[in-house]
Order: C-alpha cells, then sequence, then structure tokens
C-alpha cells in the first residue's frame, strides 16, 4: 500500500451526486484507505457492517492512531461514545468514530472500570474537548492533560465520584435527584 | 492552561427577555488583551439526562422521549433513531415510509430555516423581518398539522414506518402551501443579499476558510458556506435520499453572510425535493413488522438535521430495552469547533461567530465571563460583547 | 354610615386594581430545561397570527416589570435555583403559568436523574396548560382562564411547595408571605 | 381661566397624562398594524399605568433609596414644567418668557437625564449598560435638535415659543427650512428613544435598560414622563415647521400627522447600534441642521 496517503487521488475525492449507484463500494475504498493509514493496529480490524469498521486500539497508542487519520485528513472525529460493559465485566470503552463520506471508522480504547484514563486528542483535534469533558463527568474516565476538565452537563451541586452513565448508578427514590453509586 | 488567579464563577440568573429560543446558557472567554486566549462553555441548565432515561425504556417508549430532545428537530432525533434501531433489528421500512419520513425531515427543515432566520433578525433587532418570516413560517406549521396533526414533535415515526399517509388533498395543500412559500423565500433571499443593514451585520464576519473549516471539522451550513461539501444527505443518503437525490447548497465566501445564503438557498432545494416525492411517491404499505426484541450487536445511524450532521449510537444486549444509546447533536458538535475557532479571534468577533452556526439554543441570555490577564475577571452581559464587537469594529 | 362609605370606596379601589392587573398582565419567560418545543409556541403567540398583544399581554424582560412568571420545562437541578430567584424578584401581586407537560409534571423525560420534576415542585403555580406542546390557542386560553379567575375573584393562592425532599435546599427559597 | 386649573387640569397636568397615554396608544397600535399585527385596545397604555401603580415597588439593594424613588418623581416633574411654555390644544403658552426655547428643551433632556441616573443607582449589570447608553445618545442628539429648532427662532427673531408659535402660525416654515424641520423630526426621535435609536432600552440585549430595576410607581412615572415629552416634542415641531397650532383642531390634525409618520419610520428601520446613531447625529445630524441655519442666517440678512 503506497504510504502516500490515498486521499489526493483526485477520483477518490467524493463527486456529489453522480456516484449514488456505488455509493457502497466508495466506502470500501474509503475503509480500505483507512486501514491503510491504522496498519499496525488494524490486523484485527471487523467489519460489523459494510460501512463500518471497528479497529481495537490500546490506550497508549491512542494518540499515534488519531494522528494517522488526521494527518491523512482522513474523514473528522464525529463523536466520543462512553460504553460501560456492566461491572461484571469489569470494563469500559471509549469508542472514537471517525467519518468520511458513507464510511465511519470506530477506535475502540479498552478500560479498567476503576481507574480508567484516555491520553486526550485535544492538541490534535481541538474541538474534542466537548467530548472529552462529558465522557469524563459520565463514566469518570480520567482524560489526561485535556485542556478544560470541568464539568459540562452535570450540575454544579453534583456530588463527586456519582458517574451516571455507569451501570450500576442508583437513582435515588426521590427520582429527583443525586443518585448514589453502588459500589 | 486556564489562567493562574482564580476565576470567580458568576451566572446571571435574571430571566431572559423576548426569548427566541433561549435555553441558558455560559460561556467563558479568557482574553490576553483583544485575543481570545481561551474559550470554554458550561451547558447542564437543559441537561435532563436523556441518554440514561433511555436505558430504562422499552425500544419503543426511547421513541417519544428521544423527540424531545430538541422541539426543533424533533423528526430527526426520532427518524435517526429508528433507521438506527432497524438496521439492527435487521428491518427494512417499506419504500412508502421511507419517502414520507424524508417528506416531513424536509418540511422540518423549512420550518427550522424560517425560524432562524426570524431569530437572526431579531437578534439585529430587525423586528419587522421577525415578524414577517414567523407569520410565514405558521404555513408550513399548518402543513405539518395537517399532514401529521401536531405543529411540533409531530412524531410521524414509528419503528419499522410511519404512522400515517399522504392523501391526495394532503398533497394539494402542501404544493400550494409551497408555492406561497417559495415566493417568500425569493423575497427574503433578495433581504438578505440587498438590505444595507444586514449585510453591515454580515458581510466579511467570522469569515472561516475552507482549510479551517474542515481543520475544525465543522458541519452543517456553517460547514457548506466555507464550501466544504459535509452533508449526510448526499454522502451517505439514508431513508428515500437514494430515489430522491439532495444536491448540497454550498457557497464559498465563509463569512456569516455566507451562511445565511446557505440556509436560504437550502429552502429552496427542500421545496424542490418534497415536490419531486409528491410526485413520485411510490406505492405500498406503511410499516414493517418490527420484533419486540432486537438482536444484539451495535450500529451507527448518521442523519443531516438542519443544523448538521446527527450522531447516533445504538448499542443492543438482545433485550427489549437497548444497552446505550449515544445522541451526539450537532449543536454540540458545532459549539465545540466554534469556541475553538474563536481562540485567536477578536472578542469583537465572538457574538457573529455564535450567531452563525444557528446555535439549538441562541442564549440570549447567557453571560459571559471575561477574565484579562492583570485585573480581576469583569463579567460581561451578552449584549455588552456585542456592542464592544460592534464598537471595536467601528474604529 | 361612614363605615359602609369607607367599604364602598375601599371595593371600588380594589374594582379598579384587578381591572387594571386582568387588562395589562405582563409576562416574563423563564425555561427551566425545556427542549424550546413549548418556547416556540409561546413565542408564536407574539407573532401576527395569534398577537397576544390584543389581550395587553406584553412579553417584558425584567422580571421586576412582570406580573405572570410563564415557565416553560421540567426543573432540571441546575436551572433550579435560578428559577427561585427569577421568581423572588418579581414584585407582588405575581402569578406562574406552567406550560407544557414538562412544566406540569416533568412530562417525558420523568424519572431521569437530573429532573426535579414539575414546575410546582419548586414554584406555587397559578395556570397549568398541559400538551407537548401546548398549541398557541392553548396558551392564549391558558392565561385569559387564569385573567378570568382573578377578574371573579375566584383566585386563591397555591399554597408555597414543600421544601425539596432530597435534602439540598438552595438557601434561599423562603419566599416572603404571598 | 384660574391658572390654578389651567396647571392642574385643562392643558396642564391630568390632560396632558390621558392625551400622553392616548398618543402612546396611538404610536403603538401603528407599528403593530404596519407589523400587520392588531395591536393593544385603545385603554391598554391606561391599563397599563394603573396596574403599575397597584404594583409593590421593589427597592433593590445597593442602590441608594433616596435617590431611586426620588428620580422617577423629578423626571416626570421636568416634563411636565416643559409642558408649560408649549402651545398646547390650541390654546397659547400658559406662561411664556423671553428665552423658554432653551429652557422647554433643557427640561425635556432632564427626563433622560433621570433616566441615565436611574439606571446608574443600581448595581445591576443591565441597568448600569443602559445607563451608559442612554446618556450617550443624549449628547448626540441634544445638539441637532436644538439647532434645527433654531431656525425658526432666528426667522422670527425672538426666543419665545408662544412669539415663534404666533409668528408660524401663518406661514408653513416646513417650506423655508425644509432641512431644519427633518432633522427636527428625526431628532424628536432621538429623544424619544423610539427605533432606530431605542439602543439604551433594546429589548433583546440588555432586558430593559437603565429601567431594568424600576418597578411600580417608579417605572409608571417614567412611562408617563415619556408620554408627556412625546405630547410635548410633537407639539413644539408642529407648532413650529407646520404652520402653527392655534385652533384645537390644528393642533391635533398636525400632531397625529407626525405621529403617523414617526410610527411608519420606526418600523421600518432596524436598531442602530449606539455607536452608529453617535456617528449619525455627529456627521449628519450637526452638519445638516449648521447648513440650514447659515441659509437661514444668510436669507435673513439679505432680506
Amino acid at each position: 500500500m503506497s504510504t502516500e496517503p490515498l486521499l489526493q487521488k483526485p477520483e477518490l475525492v467524493l463527486a456529489l451526486s453522480q456516484l449514488d449507484r456505488c455509493r457502497l463500494c466508495m466506502a470500501e475504498t474509503l475503509l480500505e484507505a483507512a486501514k491503510a493509514l491504522l496498519q499496525p493496529w488494524a490486523a484485527e480490524s471487523t467489519l460489523p457492517e459494510p460501512n463500518r469498521m471497528d479497529v481495537p486500539i490500546p490506550a497508549a497508542d491512542l494518540l499515534a492512531a488519531v494522528k494517522a487519520l488526521h494527518d491523512a485528513r482522513w474523514g473528522y472525529l464525529s463523536a466520543i461514545t462512553g460504553l460501560d460493559l456492566g461491572p461484571e465485566a469489569g470494563a469500559m470503552e471509549a469508542l472514537y468514530h471517525f467519518c468520511m463520506g458513507a464510511a465511519v471508522v470506530t477506535l475502540r480504547v479498552r478500560l479498567p472500570r476503576d481507574e480508567a484514563s484516555v491520553p486526550s486528542v485535544c492538541g490534535l483535534i481541538p474541538s474534542a474537548s466537548f467530548f472529552e469533558r462529558e465522557l469524563s463527568e459520565m463514566f469518570g474516565v480520567t482524560v489526561t492533560d485535556t485542556p478544560d476538565p470541568s464539568r459540562l452537563f452535570l450540575p454544579d451541586d453534583w456530588p463527586d465520584g456519582v458517574y451516571p452513565l455507569r451501570k450500576d448508578f442508583v437513582m435515588s427514590p426521590t427520582g429527583g435527584g443525586n443518585g448514589a453509586q453502588a459500589e | 492552561m486556564p489562567t493562574t488567579e482564580p476565576r470567580e464563577k458568576f451566572i446571571v440568573p435574571i430571566g431572559p427577555q423576548h426569548p427566541a429560543l433561549k435555553e441558558p446558557g455560559h460561556f467563558e472567554f479568557t482574553v490576553d488583551g483583544e485575543i481570545v486566549t481561551g474559550a470554554t462553555a458550561r451547558l447542564g441548565y437543559v441537561h435532563r439526562g436523556i441518554e440514561k432515561g433511555t436505558e430504562d425504556r422499552s425500544w419503543v417508549q426511547n421513541l417519544y422521549l428521544l423527540e424531545r430532545i430538541c422541539g426543533i428537530c424533533s423528526h430527526s432525533h426520532a427518524l435517526a433513531y429508528a433507521l438506527g434501531v432497524e438496521k439492527l433489528a435487521g428491518v427494512e421500512a417499506p419504500p412508502r415510509a421511507q419517502a414520507i419520513r424524508v417528506l416531513v425531515a424536509e418540511l422540518e427543515r423549512i420550518h427550522s430555516h424560517l425560524l432562524w432566520l426570524g431569530v437572526a433578525a431579531h437578534e439585529a433587532g430587525f423586528d419587522t423581518l421577525f415578524m414577517y418570516s414567523w407569520r410565514d413560517r405558521e404555513t408550513v406549521m399548518d402543513l405539518l398539522e395537517n399532514l401529521t396533526g401536531n405543529r411540533v414533535n409531530y412524531s410521524a415515526n414509528v419503528l419499522g414506518g410511519v404512522k400515517f399517509d399522504v392523501s391526495v388533498e394532503q398533497a394539494d395543500a402542501i404544493r400550494r402551501g409551497l408555492d406561497f412559500l417559495e415566493e417568500r423565500t425569493q423575497h427574503y433571499l433578495t433581504v438578505v443579499t440587498t438590505d444595507s443593514m444586514f449585510l453591515r451585520r454580515t458581510r466579511g464576519i467570522a469569515t472561516m476558510s475552507k482549510q479551517q473549516a474542515e481543520a475544525l471539522g465543522v458541519i452543517g451550513p456553517t460547514a457548506r458556506a466555507s464550501d466544504v461539501p459535509r452533508d449526510v444527505r448526499v454522502e451517505s443518503p439514508y431513508a428515500a435520499y437514494t430515489t430522491f437525490p439532495v444536491e448540497a447548497v454550498l457557497a464559498t465566501a465563509g463569512d456569516l453572510e455566507a451562511r445565511f445564503l446557505v440556509r436560504v438557498k437550502e429552502l429552496f432545494e427542500s421545496y424542490r425535493v418534497i415536490r419531486e416525492i409528491l410526485d413520485r411517491m411510490p406505492a405500498g404499505d406503511l410499516t414493517a413488522r418490527m420484533p419486540r426484541r432486537v438482536k444484539e450487536g451495535e450500529t451507527v445511524s448518521r442523519i443531516e438535521a438542519p443544523r448538521g450532521e446527527l450522531f447516533y449510537f445504538i448499542k443492543s444486549g438482545g433485550g427489549d430495552r437497548p444497552e446505550r444509546v449515544k445522541a451526539r447533536t450537532p449543536s454540540m458538535f458545532n459549539f465545540a469547533s466554534v469556541l475553538t475557532l474563536a481562540v485567536g479571534h477578536q472578542l469583537a468577533d465572538i457574538p457573529m461567530i455564535m450567531a452563525g452556526i444557528d446555535p439549538c439554543f441562541s442564549c440570549n441570555d447567557r453571560l459571559v465571563v471575561v477574565n484579562r490577564i492583570g485585573h480581576e475577571a469583569d463579567v460581561w452581559t451578552w449584549e455588552k460583547l456585542r456592542q464592544y464587537g460592534i464598537e471595536y469594529y467601528r474604529r | 354610615m361612614a363605615l359602609n362609605l369607607e367599604k364602598s370606596w375601599q371595593d371600588a379601589l380594589e374594582q379598579i386594581k384587578t381591572w387594571a392587573r386582568v387588562n395589562s398582565p405582563w409576562l416574563v419567560h423563564f425555561n427551566s430545561g425545556s427542549c424550546n418545543g413549548c418556547d416556540i409556541e409561546i413565542l408564536a403567540t407574539l407573532t401576527p397570527r395569534y398577537d397576544l398583544e390584543r389581550f395587553g399581554v406584553k412579553l417584558q424582560g425584567s422580571p421586576r416589570h412582570a406580573d405572570v412568571l410563564i415557565c416553560t420545562g421540567p426543573v432540571t437541578r441546575q436551572a433550579r435555583d435560578r428559577l427561585l430567584r427569577v421568581y423572588e424578584q418579581m414584585p407582588e401581586p405575581k402569578f406562574v403559568v406552567a406550560v407544557g407537560s414538562c412544566a406540569l409534571s416533568g412530562g417525558a423525560f420523568q424519572g431521569c436523574y437530573n429532573i426535579v420534576g414539575g414546575i410546582d415542585e419548586v414554584l406555587p403555580v397559578d395556570a397549568y396548560i398541559p400538551g407537548c406542546p401546548p398549541r398557541p390557542e392553548a396558551i392564549i386560553d391558558g392565561v385569559v382562564k387564569l385573567l378570568q379567575n382573578i377578574q371573579s375573584g375566584k383566585h386563591v393562592r397555591p399554597a408555597p411547595p414543600a421544601p425539596p425532599s432530597n435534602g439540598h435546599r438552595a438557601e434561599n427559597t423562603d419566599e416572603e408571605a404571598a | 381661566m384660574n391658572p390654578l386649573i389651567a396647571l392642574l387640569i385643562f392643558p396642564g397636568g391630568l390632560f396632558l397624562l390621558l392625551l400622553g397615554l392616548a398618543y402612546e396608544w396611538v404610536d403603538r397600535k401603528l407599528v403593530a398594524r404596519l407589523q400587520n399585527r392588531i395591536g393593544p385596545r385603545w385603554f391598554q397604555p391606561f391599563a397599563d399605568v394603573l396596574k403599575l401603580l397597584a404594583k409593590e415597588e421593589v427597592v433593590p439593594d445597593g442602590a441608594n433609596p433616596f435617590l431611586f424613588l426620588g428620580l422617577p418623581m423629578v423626571a416626570l416633574a421636568g416634563a411636565l414644567t416643559a409642558a408649560l411654555y408649549v402651545p398646547l390644544a390650541g390654546l397659547p403658552p400658559s406662561y411664556s418668557f423671553p428665552g423658554d426655547l432653551i429652557v422647554t428643551v433643557y427640561l425635556l433632556s432632564l427626563m433622560t437625564l433621570c433616566i441615565g441616573l436611574g439606571g446608574a443607582n443600581t448595581i445591576d449589570r443591565f441597568s448600569l449598560i443602559g445607563a451608559t447608553r442612554t446618556l450617550t445618545q443624549l449628547f448626540s442628539y441634544e445638539a441637532p435638535f436644538l439647532l434645527a429648532l433654531l431656525g425658526p427662532a432666528i426667522v422670527v427673531g425672538s426666543w419665545q415659543i408662544g412669539q415663534i408659535a404666533a409668528y408660524a402660525d401663518t406661514r408653513l416654515l416646513a417650506l423655508t427650512q425644509p432641512v431644519g424641520f427633518v432633522v427636527a423630526l428625526i431628532g424628536l426621535m432621538g429623544k424619544l428613544e423610539m427605533p432606530p435609536f431605542d439602543a439604551p432600552e433594546a429589548e433583546t440585549e440588555i432586558v430593559a435598560g437603565a429601567l431594568t430595576e424600576y418597578s411600580g410607581r417608579g417605572y409608571a412615572m417614567f412611562r408617563l414622563g415619556k408620554g408627556v415629552e412625546l405630547i410635548v416634542g410633537l407639539a413644539l415641531v408642529a407648532a413650529f415647521y407646520l404652520g402653527g397650532v392655534s385652533d384645537p383642531l390644528s393642533f391635533f390634525g398636525k400632531t397625529l400627522l407626525l405621529l403617523v409618520v414617526v410610527a411608519a419610520l420606526q418600523s421600518l428601520f432596524a436598531r442602530l447600534r449606539i455607536e452608529q446613531t453617535v456617528g449619525l447625529w455627529w456627521r449628519y445630524g450637526t452638519l445638516l441642521a449648521l447648513a440650514q441655519l447659515l441659509f437661514t442666517i444668510v436669507t435673513e440678512v439679505m432680506v
């Protein structure tokens, strides 16, 4: 696979409306390009859907993977999703979704439940700070050296250490307020 | 990176005046002299904990919950969710249902863009245009009500299809309504491009070049105004956009006027698509059977809401309740990128940058804490910042 | 004789005051977590087709100038004490109208962790307007009904709600005697 | 007519307040109709003021209570005394002395000064901004408005409103001094803070400008003062430029005509930014008024 990013070739650039027929084959070529970019980790990447590719990434290599995609201008970071696999599985996942055309590449970072931490990608993609703030306040994942670690959504008087989107978050009986973390 | 001296957070509680879409928010800008060095936002006044709510509701109940995330693009949320769940369950909505879904989505885009036109005019103090554009918006609200039974939150979607059909009379009513709206939109297009008062507030303000837009990852009409062809309807068409293709409306200037132009021109595009759908409406039934339990799996569903790409991640554990539903709204994305755009800009440009992305909440009453390095933070109201911006440009 | 002269003078004054209050109700609007569906409907009532100014209703900016606080949305924890502060800033006699099913009871978001519930968990509410969102006609009808109640004196002041049960109380919730 | 009645009832207090409210209604109704809304009922301003008088007056802490309560009274008093020197309802001015033109104009701007001070007196951010804006705008339209009114005074050769009004009764000065008429009219709109010059109480921006903290009686008095100021301003411009207001019919006719013009202008423009208003006044307003003045002096001397 030529190292020069595939994206520079003109025919790959999205022609707006004439290519509706081979929309899917367009997505495949994009996924191939992404796979080429993420070579060392893409070995065990899976294709859950024709236009989607999941690439498991260890937390340490996250920055390198994001840098690879970002430098080749492969799409944009559309969202960061936190996923709690439940107290019994004892693991959490942070999914970094990159979108380009119809193709979606998800970098899956597996994290332990108690002190999960992820490097911040704000250096490369400054607008990711919102997503990281939401990830940290909802799941308790500490995002190292993120520009602004303060709360985004939860109210000021929300007790610390209580992460609402975790599976073991118990709603307080009055329903309206501070749930407790059934550790 | 935040400045060392303690910044005392002070949130103005006064009820906002003349609310267009006001939802309180709080923006903090660290300023060094005139240049913005840091910008953060504190949302959460409208945070209702919906994503947690989806985990203790069944698949069908979630549809009604997710429709109420945002009053203006409620159909977009329901559509993205429904498409995602159908993909998971391996069910394909019949073509007629897909066409009706796109019809309601485009009607909602018209309603949202006209609403924004009124809000932006009102923000500039141009109340007459606000009154006129909202009066014309009533026409599209009538069409939606005639079609779906409700003016806002029309809940057209059902998992696996649509709730209602489009009769011939309704189709004619829509066509007549669109003719009137098209002529009015033509009038607004001339107002937006020629009215000197408006041009003074929009031309050349908060310009975002193509490279900047791509680097920052701005989406929706704001991106298309800087010639970045990001439109999910074109890139990865969903529902009936494959049979009724849409042309992405682009502008090159990238300033606020271009954003106005893109939104008004998109109205014409919506009229064209709606007429096409009404003429070539595929026959067939309205819903497909949907199993109560969705089989295990994850999916990503992306659609083009009036303000940009709406991203849904849905994970099912095989039960009758979703494991995880993540909705990333376009405004949150636009805000994140706009705040990063703000860094390096003049403090004076901030108000126009904000108004340009048609934030899902136009916080008339939001408060901006400006802390100049060196002396203590002084608290500016939104208006003072706006005024400061304008005076700054006068000098 | 002097007594009932005094009495009738008092009634006449009261009559004029109520007439004035009913004929020029000024609104201030507060959104404590609404999805802004109700907000755009409230705003639609001011645009040409419905035009509330016919009833003398005017949307005021400052709570100091307003008589009726029109609230939308379930009260989120973050917006809770702001709602109280706006209510306390309004001069007497003041009324509260809750618009939309979220404002009535938390609506579709009941049970979410960040919701305190309907407006009546925080403020004494005088008129409820159900609907999600209620049509502009319903909002106008609700406001007019409230005015008619005030006019006919049938309006009785609701008791302020019990202080919030889940422990943390905003420090200034005990409004002055209504 | 014994002076007490003249002062309190007929051309003075009560009649003027009611007339002020009626004109305010005409203005609101016209602007609403031009925005194709139905607009308020005829007794609306009257009900508004009555309701405000019946409301609780909240004196915010951080404001000096004596000043807070006194300013509205001074403002209303200023506007009412200004009305003494102006020909109202077809009657000659109830009291006039040489030089009362200058006194009237400055009594009117006393009103705006009180609003500015009222806003500055509180610690509320919105009213602070409103106050600074009101005062900056005051200094911008004051000079051109006065110069525009000096035109006719020079033609008549006296500073007494009564004499000027009598002289202007027969001649239509608007024709001989068109520019002065236009500047006076626009100046009047600036003085009454009507859009496009309503930056000081821009409702969507700074809540209610300088008057954010006022409620109940104080706010009612300011509104009444504004109504009286509207009447006095219209009467002045009509008396000088539209050929006098000697009989009641022509007084009401001319002032209502001016009101229609002002209301139409109001709904045409978006709100000017504060520095645009100041720029507009100093660059165009004053120059035009000076040019008009020069022209009248030259013609005066020549003839």
